[in-house]
């Protein structure tokens, strides 16, 4: 049973009044891109045994999307950051790059 | 109006604490940009009072406003207020990027009263329903049981409870089994 | 025999007198007793059957940990399966039934397996039953299942409610033994919010039963002052009958309260389940005595040492006039002395250690106690009662060397840290070879939301088994976790303890060393399951090495106990099979619960009226009390038709649809979802969100769009209204409402958040109702207050004032393909306007219609329902609803998927209408048709399936619609629906609108 | 290897079982094998097997971090069933179960398959209609199916609630020739099966790396030592994304922890495996006769093998609804496992971006039933290096194209 902290509404929330919503940072691939792209978009998920970037929506509260940085094989949570970025805010990575010396960084490190 | 007849028409129970069906209220979404000046101006021309703090509930002479959402406020009326409420609203808006609706019938509000108002909602909320993680005028919104729900204290023994009209008898019936006489722990030594 | 006697007993109250029954027979005992101790106090050894074999069972432990004795508690609605004797508190009128045997526990049929025990090793089911092949489903399988179970199954409803209580806290302790309320004194003095909880009804733990001094006073004595003190504190709650089942991730811990197990006359509920999270716990759970392993250990009569204390000192029941002690440590000796000092006698205490020279051993002797050491159990002898142990060298394989005669054995193998509720959620355990037992290792925690450790074990759960040990870890303990939250402590300012001081134990893992098969065959690890040291071993040597393997295998640890006794000796057995370490073999995972926990707690109050929510439109009461025939439509109930007295469902419906086709008729469209979409970008936005043009909608008019997701695939479907400029109120179907409004957020949050679009969910707002039929025009000018006719509202236009007094918006739009206005109304008066509709309606022939003559009407049109001609993989296409896709737009959701290959296959299913040969023959919903050969692999060839079928009683003939391969290719084409064996139905191939193709009903 | 037989036990009995022989050997790896397939569960140890048993190919090592059959294999709730929808679904599907018939006679291990049958509660005229569909689609792909009404439901399960007044049961899809099996036994019995073919099963053996030359694969590096292959296989559920990542491509799937839970045995109460998908809830009783329940998948990934309770809280209350004499019975343990889902939420078999690398994996919550059938298929495509007749439609390639092999579909969920 998981505790997030909604960054919008500064409590820490149980999960049930949450709904996940899968990866974080995913660019969309709508009209003329190539088939390879869009598969990509619609089904290759990162699904790392460790620092994961994933999307929740606190559905019982405010309403809103937030991003989580947690790690998927203890659960640890480094930090819940704004829907509306690009990529995770400099201080939650580096205190993943604290938690977890051997983590690649945002991005780096996915092999495909 | 007398025809407009809230959920559950008006009915009560008394157990380890009261429950009411508090009627029609009037309830206002309003949402836009918290920090807009005009906006403010808007709410405050409309209901007489400023703005709450996030997670606060505000209440004055005329009314309430509830932060609902960073981008998002409730605000409360007579229920027959409502729709001019929102007029006013519109009109001191006009051309600003806002949207202000009248949610009065989609919701079912309850009154909690009596000592231990905190230990029935404690029974469905996954939230701390102590003193320091719900002071009195802070409002959460949160599941009650299965369903959505927002609540906050007035006082220690005052609670009021809003949910969707449509599961309205259903928290209705909730409370009242949670009210039930003799079954709240108590939350101190 | 065991028996009361007439001193000792600090927990009974000798002037309370129960009565309660056990199998049929009258007993009593008194207040305080549990069922265990009030049966062995009427003198009940044997208990219960064991399950493989049907051995007798007796009692064996004091607490939670009993394997033994389960029985059935209760009657009729309040029955109850499998209840440990030792944690149920007996109350006045208590029945209580053993388990597991036929006719009866004294002479049981089933006991013939112990007499074929021999072909019955561990696994033995893998290896044979299966020649011939029909026998084991016919003949064996039947037989193993019917002889499995423990409890009876109760054949009534559940009367008891339950509930949750969700719980806040920064520390909680979970045991109410002398650790733990060290830890809450400490913790509470920090002014942190402390939970202290405790399973049984009474605090203290063993302490008071070993003798201990606390700052100089008896344990008892200072237990009392420390609850009074921490009573005292306002951050302290402590609860009694409250177990910690289970520890879950980011702090989450289940606390289950039994309200009124121990008296089922209290009103209430009878479990809460507490939601607690903590931002630390404490785990003050004790240890847990193991058996040895000798062989006949498991004949009634053999009990933990421990337990014997439990008995004698808190309930003042003995159990037996001579009872032997056997042990490999000195703690047993607590056990002979108490027993000595009551009056009874200890024959011997068999000690496997070569020497015993502690303080209590020395007291024993000194007491003129016979203490054999290096000495072991050679054979427990006697059938449903202990008679006599026979004696042999501890080193040796079984030389018998005496025998003693006895009637009660009080074993003590060492003992064990109850090291669940540290383990549930990642906690790490080491071997401690000194004391002999895994502990937790401080280096490992379970791990929380920020990645520090959230659990910390104290005292004789960390692995402190001496009284001072305990009492000074346990202040560290809360001292460490008041530090952690940023508070102070000063464990400084802790109570000490003083016991008797007590030498090391020697690990003894067989009794004697070399036990040979004979013996290993007879020496029980599970008394539930049946495992003995034989069957780990024979596991061992057939391969299954890993403890799971093991365990799976011969099923040590599976039974309801979870192998609480039984563990720790079945992988040292195991290590010793496979000549390696305790720590190399490793222990298998602990899972919640800590002990079982009633399906009733878990369900909370969710039953019966408050199971699941109902959400109920403005008029269901009406509506249900006019006939309404329900169905569920998502979390909504909606009538399926409104039956008269009289009227079969069918009848209603075939009335319902003539009548709105002739006359008008009045439906309930209230669940239908509204959402607003306002802002400047609304119509950009909705031009993504709709696969047709939104943005290019007039004020004042209705268009029908769909919405699909970036599968490209149909999820919903509605009017879109034009509001003002910047305003459009969104139509969305019954189940979509709540759904399509996260979806729209969703979009707007997380992709296009620079857009200024707001959104609301209005749904709940307005009752809608749909005026539908050739006299609709009619009725709306009988209640009056708009100009509702053709020209002031065209068809799929919309205008917004009031309808017999009340403010109202009135779409025209049609769903039956018949003049048709949907009025909204605010849902508070939504009973008013139906009410002044019927009243009104009542000179047009006006009849309100459910869902099916919804249903039915639309597909006379053709029109598709979502849910029914979509399945989550159709795209609009596929329907033929190609004019509502925009070509004019770059992109919308979905466009990009509907362009791979085989959203463009031409060979996709695609709609048509289906008339069949016999046109009364109504073709079953969902019913396949298949073409040509059978396909290479036996199949048959199947090329679509019906969606929509239904008997049009307005055009006299079956109706359906169907999704067929090539289906816009086929008009024309007889297509064969095999729909029962030997029977095929075959239909024509047509355009799906059936009714008034030129849509001239609805434009009147 | 020695027969097992009742008559084997008994001429053991006679000298305390001290005969007996391994189950299966514990051998060190050799250099190199033909094949190499990691993961040792239910699905890997039956590729394996009919790699020897209908190809010929023995020279093939199952290389197994762990212990055998101690992944989704030792943790699922042993429901086996074929009465899907899709034509693809229902012929693999089909062909395990149909091998489960008589695995414990090809084994020579009794793996306890009961056919006691399997129903599925329509609870809504949505999930009807779905369940009708199944039928007619069961009926014409030669699946033994049957939609049949509350009478008959209440008179396979007795102690079931008919007219509940939430969701009343209004029917069922019933499959009589499904039902369940001894999970651990079905790993044990491949296992046995394999050993004695000559396959090596090498445990406490965790893939390091997987070595490629020229764009095929040419072996594994491990605990214990580089191991050369021809041709290797992923089967590893759970795990699946972190070997693809190993072998250098991405899977569409992601690993989610699914619940399940036992209640304390009770004598027999219930026959037939009972599946409600409306209350999402499905449970059956153990031979040992534990209830054996099923409950939900949590939404975001996890490797942990611990879900959050509030899944078996929501499953328990809705079965107390639907089977109310179980309200007063207790939960004996509850444990998780991870699983792999896919898009579609259908398996993935077939070939990979990898040359002479297969995969078998995203069996989602339904992968015990599937092991013959998945094993089967898996090892034709292995031996032939490409698809067989029942991997055929399930290739990797199909979310490029989008198609799908959607199950979810019949499921009863209004879409």
């Amino acid at each position: 049973m998981l505790s997030l902290h909604c960054p919008y509404c500064g409590v820490d929330v149980d999960e049930t009044d949450l709904t996940p919503g899968g990866e974080a940072h995913l660019v969309r691939s709508g009209s003329g891109s190539d088939d390879a792209d869009f598969e990509a978009y619609l089904f290759m998920r990162k699904n790392p045994r460790g620092v994961h970037f994933e999307r929740w929506r606190h559905s019982f509260g405010c309403g809103k999307w937030f991003h989580a940085a947690r790690a998927t094989d203890t659960l640890e949570v480094f930090g819940t950051y704004s829907a509306q970025t690009k990529e995770p805010p400099q201080d939650v990575q580096e205190r993943i790059r604290a938690r977890r010396p051997d983590w690649k960084g945002f991005g780096k490190g996915d092999r495909i | 109006m007398s025809d407009a007849v809230s959920v559950c028409n008006g009915a009560s129970f008394s157990g380890a604490v009261q429950v009411l069906d508090a009627g029609l209220c009037g309830m206002i979404t309003l949402r836009g940009d918290l920090a807009d000046e005009k906006l403010s101006a808007a709410v405050k021309a409309a209901t007489g009072m400023g703005l709450p703090k996030p997670r606060r509930i505000k209440k004055g002479k005329r009314g309430a406003v509830a932060w609902m959402s960073p981008d998002e406020l409730l605000i409360f009326v007579d229920y027959d207020l409502a729709d001019s409420t929102v007029t006013k609203i519109e009109r001191a808006l006009q051309g600003q990027y806002f949207l202000a609706v009248n949610v009065s019938d989609a919701r079912a509000t309850f009154a909690l009263q009596g000592t231990g108002v905190r230990e029935v909602i404690a029974k469905g909320a996954p939230v701390d329903m102590s003193p320091q993680g719900l002071p009195v005028g802070e409002i959460r919104r949160t599941r009650l049981g299965q369903v959505a729900a927002a609540f906050w204290l007035s006082d220690e023994e005052h609670l009021t409870l809003v949910c969707f009209r449509s599961v309205g008898s259903f928290v209705y019936d909730w409370l009242c089994n949670a009210a039930t006489e003799g079954t709240l722990p108590r939350l101190t030594g | 025999m065991s028996a009361r006697l007439a001193r000792h007993g600090r927990l009974i109250d000798r002037r309370k007198p129960l009565q309660f029954t056990f199998n049929g027979r009258h007993l009593h005992g008194y207040q305080g007793d549990t069922l265990a101790s009030a049966l062995l106090a009427n003198g009940q050894t044997l208990v219960g059957r064991s399950f493989k074999y049907h051995r007798p069972r007796g009692i064996v432990a004091a607490g939670p940990e009993e394997p033994n004795a389960l029985v059935g508690l209760g009657k009729g609605a309040g029955f109850e399966p499998n209840q440990r004797a030792t944690t149920t508190e007996l109350f006045d009128g208590l029945i209580a039934e053993s388990q597991n045997h036929w006719p009866s526990l004294e002479f049981d049929l089933g006991a013939v397996n112990k007499a074929m025990a021999r072909f019955f090793p561990a696994g033995f089911y893998y290896k044979t039953f299966m020649f011939p092949r029909a026998a084991w489903e016919h003949l064996f399988e039947p037989i193993v299942r019917g002889a499995a179970g423990l409890g009876r199954v109760p054949q009534e409803k559940d009367k008891d409610t339950y509930e949750y209580f969700y719980h806040t806290t920064d520390i909680l302790i979970v045991g109410g033994g002398i650790a733990g309320l060290q830890a809450a004194e400490i913790a509470g003095k920090s002014g942190l919010r402390v939970l202290l909880i405790e399973q049984t009804p009474d605090w203290g733990g063993r302490a008071m039963v070993d003798g201990v001094q606390i700052n100089g006073i008896g344990a008892a004595d200072w237990v009392e002052k420390a609850l009074a003190r921490l009573r005292a504190m306002p951050n302290v709650i402590l609860r009694s009958r409250m177990m910690g089942a289970g520890v879950y991730d980011h702090g989450y811990a289940l606390g289950y309260e039994r309200l009124s197990d121990h008296d089922p006359k209290i009103p209430g509920p009878r479990h809460r389940l507490w939601r607690i999270r903590a931002r630390r716990i404490i785990t003050a759970t004790g240890a847990i005595e193991r058996p040895l392993s000798f062989a006949g250990n498991d004949i009634p009569g053999v009990m933990l040492a421990g337990a014997v204390r439990d008995y004698l000192e808190n309930y003042g029941v003995s159990p037996g006039e001579l009872t032997l002690v056997v042990t490999n440590n000195d703690n047993a000796y607590l056990s002979a002395i108490a027993l000595h000092e009551a009056g009874l006698t200890v024959p011997a205490i068999i000690d496997a250690r070569p020497e015993a020279t502690g303080a209590l051993p020395q007291k024993a002797r000194a007491l003129g106690l016979r203490v054999e050491t290096g000495c072991a159990i050679g054979t427990v002898h006697g059938g449903k009662r202990v008679t006599s142990v026979t004696l042999c060298n501890q080193a040796g394989s079984g030389a018998i060397l005496d025998e003693i005669p006895c009637d009660a054995v009080a074993m003590s193998g060492g003992w064990s840290p109850v090291v669940h509720l540290w383990s549930h959620c990642g906690g790490k355990l080491r071997w401690d070879a000194d004391q002999a037992m895994f502990r937790p290792d401080p280096a490992r925690p379970p791990r929380g939301a920020n990645g520090a450790g959230f659990v910390i074990a104290a005292g004789t759960a960390n692995g402190h088994l001496a009284a001072e040990a305990v009492m000074e870890d346990a202040a560290e303990a809360a001292a460490a976790a008041v530090r952690a939250l940023g508070a102070k402590a000063d464990p400084a300012k802790r109570a000490t303890a003083r016991s008797m001081p007590e030498m090391p134990i020697l690990p003894v893992w067989s009794m004697p060393a070399n036990a040979g098969p004979k013996l290993r065959m007879k020496t029980w690890l599970d008394f539930q399951n049946d495992v003995k040291v034989s069957d780990v071993r024979l596991a061992a040597q057939e391969g299954y090495e890993s403890v799971e393997h093991t365990k799976r295998y011969t099923t040590l640890g599976m039974a309801s106990d979870q192998g609480k006794l039984s563990n720790i000796n079945g992988l040292a057995v195991l290590a010793d099979s496979l000549s390696r370490d305790i720590p190399q073999v490793g222990t298998t995972t602990f899972r919640p619960p800590y002990h079982p926990i009633s399906f009733g707690a878990i369900a909370g109050e969710a039953r019966g009226p408050l199971f699941k929510p109902l959400r109920k439109s403005p008029i269901h009461d009406w509506l249900d009390a006019n006939g309404a025939h329900w169905e569920p439509v998502a979390d909504w109930r909606r009538p399926y038709c409104l039956r008269r007295s009289g009227e079969t469902v069918k009848e209603a419906v075939t009335r319902e649809i003539l009548n709105t086709r002739q006359n008008v008729g009045l439906l309930d469209a209230s669940t239908l979802g509204k959402i607003i979409v306002k802002g400047p970008d609304a119509g950009r936005f909705l031009d993504m969100l709709y696969t047709n043009m939104m943005s290019s909608l007039k004020v004042g008019r209705c268009r029908y769009g769909l919405m699909c997701n970036e599968n490209g695939f149909l999820i919903d479907d509605g009017v879109v209204v034009r509001l003002s400029d910047d305003t459009f109120l969104c139509h969305t179907t019954s189940g979509g409402s709540d759904r399509i409004h996260a979806w729209m957020e969703e979009w707007l949050q997380t992709e296009w958040w620079d857009w200024q679009v707001y959104t609301a969910n209005v749904t709940e707002q307005f009752a809608q109702i749909g005026i539908v039929g050739p006299k609709a025009r009619s009725v709306l000018e009988a209640l009056g207050g708009m100009d509702v006719s053709r020209e002031a509202l065209p068809f799929m236009a919309f205008q917004e004032g009031q309808i017999a007094g009340i403010r109202a918006r009135v779409y025209r739009i049609s769903f039956s393909g018949e003049l048709s206005y949907e009025i909204a109304v605010p849902a508070a008066l939504g009973q008013a306007f139906w009410n002044k509709a019927l009243a009104a309606g009542g000179d047009f022939g006006m009849q309100p219609y459910g869902t099916e003559a919804l249903h039915v009407m639309r597909a006379e049109k053709g029109f598709i329902m979502i849910g029914d001609e979509t399945d989550g993989t159709v795209i609009p296409q596929d329907l033929n609803l190609g004019w509502a896709i925009s070509r004019k737009k770059d992109d919308f959701l979905g466009k990009r998927a509907q362009q791979r290959p085989h959203m463009v296959d031409p060979n996709r299913k695609q709609l048509v209408g289906l008339l069949t040969e016999d046109p009364q023959v109504v073709l079953p919903d969902a019913a396949h048709a298949v073409e040509g050969p059978k396909r290479a692999n036996g199949m048959e060839n199947i090329i679509g399936h019906v969606t929509s079928s239904y008997y049009s009683p307005t055009l006299g003939h079956s109706i359906a619609m169907a999704l067929i391969k090539g289906g816009s290719r086929r008009m024309g084409e007889t297509l064969r629906f095999p729909v029962a064996d030997g029977v095929v139905i075959r239909a024509q191939v047509v355009d799906p609108v059936f009714l008034d193709k030129e849509g001239e009903r609805q434009n009147v | 290897m020695r027969r097992y037989s009742a008559f084997a036990i008994a001429r053991e009995a006679a000298r305390y079982h001290t005969g007996w022989g391994r189950a299966w050997r514990n051998p060190t790896p050799k250099k190199s094998y033909d094949i190499v397939i990691i993961g040792a569960g239910g699905h890997g140890l039956a590729t394996a097997y009919y790699l020897g048993k209908n190809h010929g190919l023995k020279n093939v090592a199952v290389v197994e971090k762990g212990w055998l059959g101690g992944g989704n294999t030792g943790r699922n709730t042993t429901i086996i069933r074929s009465n899907y929808l899709q034509d693809e679904s229902a012929a693999i599907y089909e062909k395990a179960r149909s091998l489960y018939e008589s695995l414990s006679q090809d084994l020579n291990y009794n793996v306890m398959f009961s056919p006691r049958g399997v129903l599925m509660l329509a609870q809504t005229e949505h999930e009807i209609r779905g369940y009708k569909r199944t039928e007619h689609a069961n009926r014409l792909q030669g699946v033994e199916t049957r939609f049949i009404g509350p009478k008959e439901v209440k008179r396979l399960v007795p102690i079931i609630e008919i007219s509940g007044p939430r969701y009343p049961v209004l029917g069922a899809l019933w499959q009589p020739r499904g039902g369940t099996a001894r999970h651990d036994a079905v790993a044990w019995g491949y296992a046995r099966a394999c050993s004695d073919m000559g396959i090596d099963i090498i445990q406490q053996c965790e893939v390091t790396a997987i070595r490629q030359k020229n764009g095929a694969v040419s072996g594994i590096e491990t605990t214990k030592g580089e191991i050369s292959c021809n041709k290797l296989g992923l089967v590893v559920a759970g795990n699946s994304g972190v070997l693809a990542e190993m072998a250098g491509f991405r899977l569409p799937i992601e690993s989610v922890a699914l619940q399940a839970l036992v209640s304390e045995p009770i004598k027999p109460a219930i026959n037939v495996v009972v599946m409600a998908n409306t209350v999402h809830g499905y449970i059956s009783q153990s031979d040992k006769g534990e209830l054996v329940i099923g409950g939900g998948a949590d939404g975001f990934n996890n490797y942990t093998q611990r879900g959050s309770f509030h899944h078996i809280e929501e499953t328990v209350r809705a079965l107390i609804e639907t089977f109310p004499i179980i309200s007063r019975l207790k939960m004996l343990r509850q444990w998780g496992g991870i699983v792999d889902m896919t898009g579609d939420r259908s398996p993935i078999i077939g070939r990979t971006p990898l040359e002479n690398c297969f995969i078998d994996c995203g069996w989602g919550t339904g992968g015990f039933k599937a092991i013959p059938g998945s094993g089967w298929s898996m090892a034709a495509t292995m031996a032939r290096g490409e698809p067989d007749e029942f991997a055929a439609a399930f290739g990797m390639e199909r979310f490029i194209e989008g198609r799908f092999i959607d199950e979810s579909v019949a499921a009863g969920v209004a879409h």
